[in-house]
């Protein structure tokens, strides 16, 4: 298996503060990594440094064999796309659907300004949202539909990283339900390599191939979903994982 | 109507200038606001045709007179018909009120976004430089300059591209700094969108309707200060007339002729009261989205 | 209970709690000086020979000459800088009158007490004034009140404050005869007596922005999720509006008044003319027919150094209120 | 067994000024010590039917119709902890103000009583000697205090509005465990607010499912979950995501 991203001992400090704190991370191609921990754990930052809106303070990103540096080219901005977790932020209110797409695929010459139509027509149906969504404002469109659009924007540009940081936490659990599954599907059908985070337990047990734990700026235990969920390493992890609410039975 | 189209900076396309017009029926502040208006542009641009008077027109056999039918408004100490001279004093003080808010509200709301949308450094040297010019009262100001240059709208024009746009870039860095912490600033950082051209395709729009409503506010102080100008001598000369120096002219006959400085006054009041009800009424609008 | 008894999460330790005032100092230091600069500047950046606007258009050029040697204006610009910021450091003073030929900072200060106490009135009545309305328009939400209330700044945002001042006299002076005409009687009752009605004036101009903020704010306090909670324990609903909500939504006007003194010290010199006060104002404006440059630049230099002293003021106020604000520095 | 209901709710209904009805016609019964829950998706009415029967629907709505029959007192417990708190009072002031007005008591009792139940509720004791403002307490912190308040009034019924939703799981389940432990200690009832079909069930006997304003099923919790009756209620339960059972069997919960 080729990696997709290597990280290596990344540091952010926020004046005395350590939001991270020599993070190592690997992820293998086309695997879905779920990175778990509470708030403030640092797993937002750590999105954002892969991402390139925050620059480390030390250590270097790997995408592929090729080093992030903090000034990146076009390119490797189109490489790695990001779904934030606030459907009511996350696209600008004053475009319609058409002109977040259109913007995304022009910028970056996915397509021809012809073909910008069609290709955003696919793009929604991608993501189960019917053609006529393209001339509406964000805020005529549900949490749920927002968080497609969302994607279908993160897809546009064909990514070879699809960074995902708490998509479906600010959304009610039957729409989260739905969610998740497009995400399954985009997963077995695009191949997409996904760094996947979530504070949700089960939610990460859903989408993942491997588990990240981060606690307080460290990466606490790393480990295959299957050896996670029933045999966790860390003694935090089992703290985690204990402290789910379950159904009765 | 066209005040209004003008204002609107989501450009409405045909079929989205109908429900704009709907909303606009449904907003009564802004309704009231608009007609106040176009009343009152109305009849500063129909005047010459409207009144049998020349502005400057003197009578000095009529002078002093109370309202009546020949004279809507009374005549001046000179004979002058008060309501001609009040609309060419209108033409007057809108037309600088107008003009000299353009270049602030350009330079502002640009300033704003940048200090704004980058923060940091940029944001402390343009702060400072705010903090600055603010620490001066802008009358103090004004009639500093206004002297200095000469009476006339010079010293308007200069003071206010020099201060006005204080206003602009403070609310309008406020709201960039806010919109920046939004996640889709994010994305469109994500995309590798270059700084400049997320600051005019993305921030520009969301912060415009804010800094209109704030223009709206802005626009009846800075008429206020021409007209303040006007009274102490200061600001647009005679002959021109102009609302504030027909209110010092009619102070001496305070008590015998009070409407003669109460009129003009009251002018720059229903101005200040249509401009107050537009900004509420666009202010309402955009909440509305 | 597990580690619930950990450590109070230590947002706002001891060690920093006192940076935002040091950098609140800091910069306000360095705002007085781009005040004072900016002052120097001031009669540089307008067009025209300043010696020339003194003398009028038709003076020798021996006079000019000798007027500049006054004004210091023969010498390079930096060395007038440096001049002029040793003067200001060593005598607070930014030159002798052309005129009178005493300092400008003595004819300030000669003429500061009553223009300082018109504003302390003012500020105190339109304060108090804004807090009443205020709370009234917020606690009768789209009631009659509410909406009268409203509809006052609408009203009086477009009222040239010179002309409020006029209609006061006629109505109060000449009208009732409750209040002088003009200019003010000596003695201390006296005093506060002829300065009620330019007070008034000038607060008038002031309530507007205040009320409309305040009820802003008190309205999103009221609604918040704190005043339902306190509503539900039982607390008194007049208890919750003195002790909870006014001093929540106070904090955003606080700012606003910092913002807004810079308005009310230029409203005042305007308000001084109209009421034939012998204050700042009054003086602003025999210097500037007598072309009195140092006196010009000395009134521009104190006005500003006061606002800034103010907005300084009102930061360490709302720091002091305002747990808040020592966190996010 | 057959006691005296102490709270009763009878069709009741709750409209926005605008006329839109927001709660249609529900009806529950609560008895001594009992737990409740409601559960549902946002826009079920579940929070609004809580603030109705503490007596303070937000500005703007109404109610319509029905009845809210209670022999006893009810306060309540916010989602969000911070939010619930005056930013500008510090926490052992505001929570002594309830028990002044409260419990009726001179200001030194009050204080010692507040002291004593921030104690109880496992709040650090250095706040004895010095007092702090929410914003320096962490999340479950403030929820602690905002549930000492509550309990300051002595309440027969306690009101929890998705009192956990905005904390991490490990301080979820402390707070979980706190009001359990203090539910059997001073035997109020409880009406327990949430999305999570997990957390109600572990807590409350009996379940009322909400949709969209209506009561859609309610019953005895082990009943609702094995069989329930709507499609809607079998969605909830699906969309607790399940885990595999961790090896060495779990630290706590039951």
């Amino acid at each position: 298996m080729e990696l997709a991203l290597q990280v290596q001992d990344l540091t952010v400090r926020y004046g005395g503060f350590t939001a991270l704190d020599h993070i190592r991370l690997e992820l293998e191609q086309h695997t879905t990594l779920g990175l778990v921990g509470e708030s403030g754990s640092g797993k937002s930052t750590l999105a954002r440094v892969i991402a390139g809106l925050i620059a480390p303070d030390e250590g270097q990103i790997l995408l592929g064999s090729e080093e992030l540096r903090k000034k990146r080219s076009k390119e490797q901005h189109k490489q790695i796309q990001m779904i934030f977790q606030n459907p009511d932020a996350s696209l600008n209110p004053r475009h319609t659907v058409r002109q977040i797409l259109a913007e995304a695929l022009l910028f970056h010459r996915i397509v021809d300004r012809s073909q910008v139509g069609r290709r955003s027509t696919e793009l929604l149906d991608r993501v189960q949202l019917e053609a006529r969504s393209l001339d509406k404002y964000p805020h005529e469109f549900s949490g749920g539909q927002r968080q497609r659009i969302a994607i279908a924007r993160a897809l546009s540009v064909e990514p070879s990283l699809l960074i995902a940081d708490e998509p479906t936490s600010a959304l009610d659990v039957s729409v989260q339900r739905s969610v998740l599954e497009l995400f399954h599907t985009l997963r077995t059908e695009l191949h997409l390599t996904m760094l996947f985070i979530s504070h949700d337990l089960g939610v990460i047990h859903a989408v993942s191939d491997t588990v990240a734990v981060m606690r307080q700026g460290k990466l606490v235990e790393v480990n295959t979903k299957d050896e996670f969920f029933i045999r966790p390493k860390h003694e935090y992890s089992r703290e985690l994982l204990s402290a789910v609410p379950k159904m009765p039975r | 109507m066209n005040t209004t189209t003008h204002l609107d900076p989501s450009l409405p396309e045909s079929g989205k200038t109908l429900s704009t017009l709907r909303q606009i029926g449904k907003t009564p502040s802004l309704l009231i606001g608009i007609i106040m208006f176009a009343i009152l542009i109305l009849l500063a641009l129909f005047i010459p045709y409207l009144s049998p008077y020349q502005p400057s027109e003197q009578n000095l056999s009529a002078f002093l007179q109370p309202p009546s039918s020949a004279h809507w408004l009374g005549t001046d100490q000179l004979g002058r018909d008060l309501f001609t001279r009040l609309l060419y004093a209108a033409r007057t003080d809108l037309t600088i009120m107008i003009l000299a808010e353009i270049i602030p509200f350009c330079t502002g709301v640009m300033l704003g976004m940048i200090s704004g949308y980058y923060g940091k450094w940029t944001d402390r040297i343009i702060s400072l430089i705010t903090d600055t010019f603010i620490a001066f009262p802008f009358y103090l100001i004004v009639i500093i300059v206004a002297f200095a240059s000469g009476a006339g709208e010079r010293g308007i024009y200069i003071t206010f591209i020099l201060v006005g746009w204080i206003v602009f870039a403070r609310v309008v860095r406020g709201l960039s700094a806010s919109f920046r912490k939004q996640e889709w600033i994010a994305s469109a950082q994500t995309l590798g969108l270059p700084g400049i051209r997320i600051i005019l395709r993305h921030l520009l729009p969301n912060v415009l309707p804010q800094a209109v409503v704030v223009l709206m506010t802005d626009m009846i102080g800075l008429l206020v200060a021409i007209v303040t100008l006007g009274y102490l001598g200061i600001g647009i000369a005679p002959p021109t007339p102009d609302w504030g120096t027909m209110i010092s002219d009619g102070q001496p006959f305070i008590t015998t002729a009070w409407w003669l400085s109460a009129v003009p006054g009251f002018a720059v009041v229903y101005t200040g009261i249509a401009l107050s009800l537009l900004g509420d009424g666009l202010a309402d609008i955009w909440r509305k989205k | 209970m597990m580690n619930s008894k950990r450590t109070l999460t230590g947002a706002a330790g001891h060690n920093g709690s006192y940076k935002w005032l040091i950098l609140a100092l800091v910069r306000a230091l360095i705002v007085i000086l781009c005040v004072m600069t900016a002052v120097f500047f001031l009669i540089r950046i307008v067009p025209g020979d300043p010696a020339k606007m003194i003398l009028g258009e038709y003076s020798t050029p021996e006079a000019l000459k000798n007027m500049h040697h006054t004004l210091g204006l023969d010498l390079s610009l930096w060395e007038q800088f440096i001049r002029f910021v040793k003067m200001l450091f060593t005598q607070g003073d930014t030159g002798n009158s052309i005129i009178v030929g005493t300092s400008s900072r003595e004819l300030i200060v000669e003429r500061a007490p009553v223009t300082l106490l018109l504003i302390g009135i003012a500020s105190i009545l339109a304060i108090v004034t804004a807090l009443l309305l205020a709370t009234v328009a917020a606690t009768h939400k789209d009631k009659l009140l509410d909406h009268l209330i409203r509809i006052i700044p609408a009203i009086t945002l477009g009222m040239p404050v010179f002309w409020v001042g006029i209609l006061f006299i006629l109505l109060f002076s000449v009208r009732l005869g409750w209040f002088p005409v003009g200019g003010i009687s000596e003695g201390g009752l006296g005093t506060l007596h002829s300065l009620v009605l330019p007070a008034v004036t000038i607060a008038f101009s002031q309530i507007p922005t205040l009320v409309r903020s305040l009820r802003a704010q008190m309205l999103e306090v009221l609604e918040s999720e704190f005043v339902v909670t306190l509503r539900a324990a039982g607390i008194p609903s007049r208890v919750i509006l003195f002790k909870h909500v006014l001093r929540n939504s106070a904090l955003p006007t606080l700012m606003l008044l910092g913002v807004n003194i810079s308005y009310l010290i230029g409203g005042t010199l305007v308000v001084e003319q109209v009421f034939g006060i012998k204050g700042i104002g009054s003086l602003l404006f025999t210097s500037i027919s007598n072309r009195d440059f140092p006196v010009i630049q000395g009134i521009a230099l104190y006005c500003a150094l006061a606002v800034v002293i103010i907005s300084l003021l009102i930061e360490i106020i709302s720091g002091w209120l305002d747990p808040r604000t020592k966190e996010n520095q | 067994m057959t006691t005296q209901p102490i709270l009763e709710v009878e069709s009741l209904t709750l409209a926005a000024k605008s006329q839109e009805k927001l709660v249609h016609n529900i009806s529950f019964s609560l008895e001594r010590g009992e737990s409740l829950g409601l559960v549902g998706e946002s826009g079920s009415g579940k929070s609004l039917t809580l603030r109705a029967i503490l007596g303070l629907l937000p500005r703007g709505v109404e109610q319509t119709g029905g009845t809210i029959r209670s022999k006893v007192s009810s306060s309540m417990v916010f989602q969000d902890p911070r939010g619930a708190l005056d930013p500008l009072c510090p926490v052992v002031k505001q929570l002594t103000e309830v028990v002044y007005y409260r419990q009726k008591t001179t200001h030194k009792a009050a204080r010692t009583i507040a002291l004593e139940l921030l104690e109880r509720l496992g709040l650090p004791d250095s706040l004895r000697t010095k007092d702090r403002y929410p914003g320096q307490l962490s999340g479950g912190q403030c929820q602690r205090v905002v549930i000492a308040m509550a309990l300051a009034c002595k309440p027969g019924i306690l009101l929890c509005d998705e009192p956990t939703t905005a904390l991490d799981v490990t301080v979820q389940q402390q707070i979980m465990d706190t009001i359990t432990s203090l539910q059997r200690e001073l035997g109020f009832a409880m009406v327990f607010v949430t999305h999570n079909l997990a957390i109600a069930a572990n807590l409350c006997s009996r379940l009322v499912v909400m949709k969209q304003g209506r009561m859609i099923e309610h019953g005895e919790t082990h009943r609702l979950l094995r069989q329930p009756a709507e499609a809607y209620t079998q969605m909830l339960i699906d969309s607790v995501l399940p885990l595999p059972e961790l090896e060495g069997g779990r630290t706590s919960w039951n």
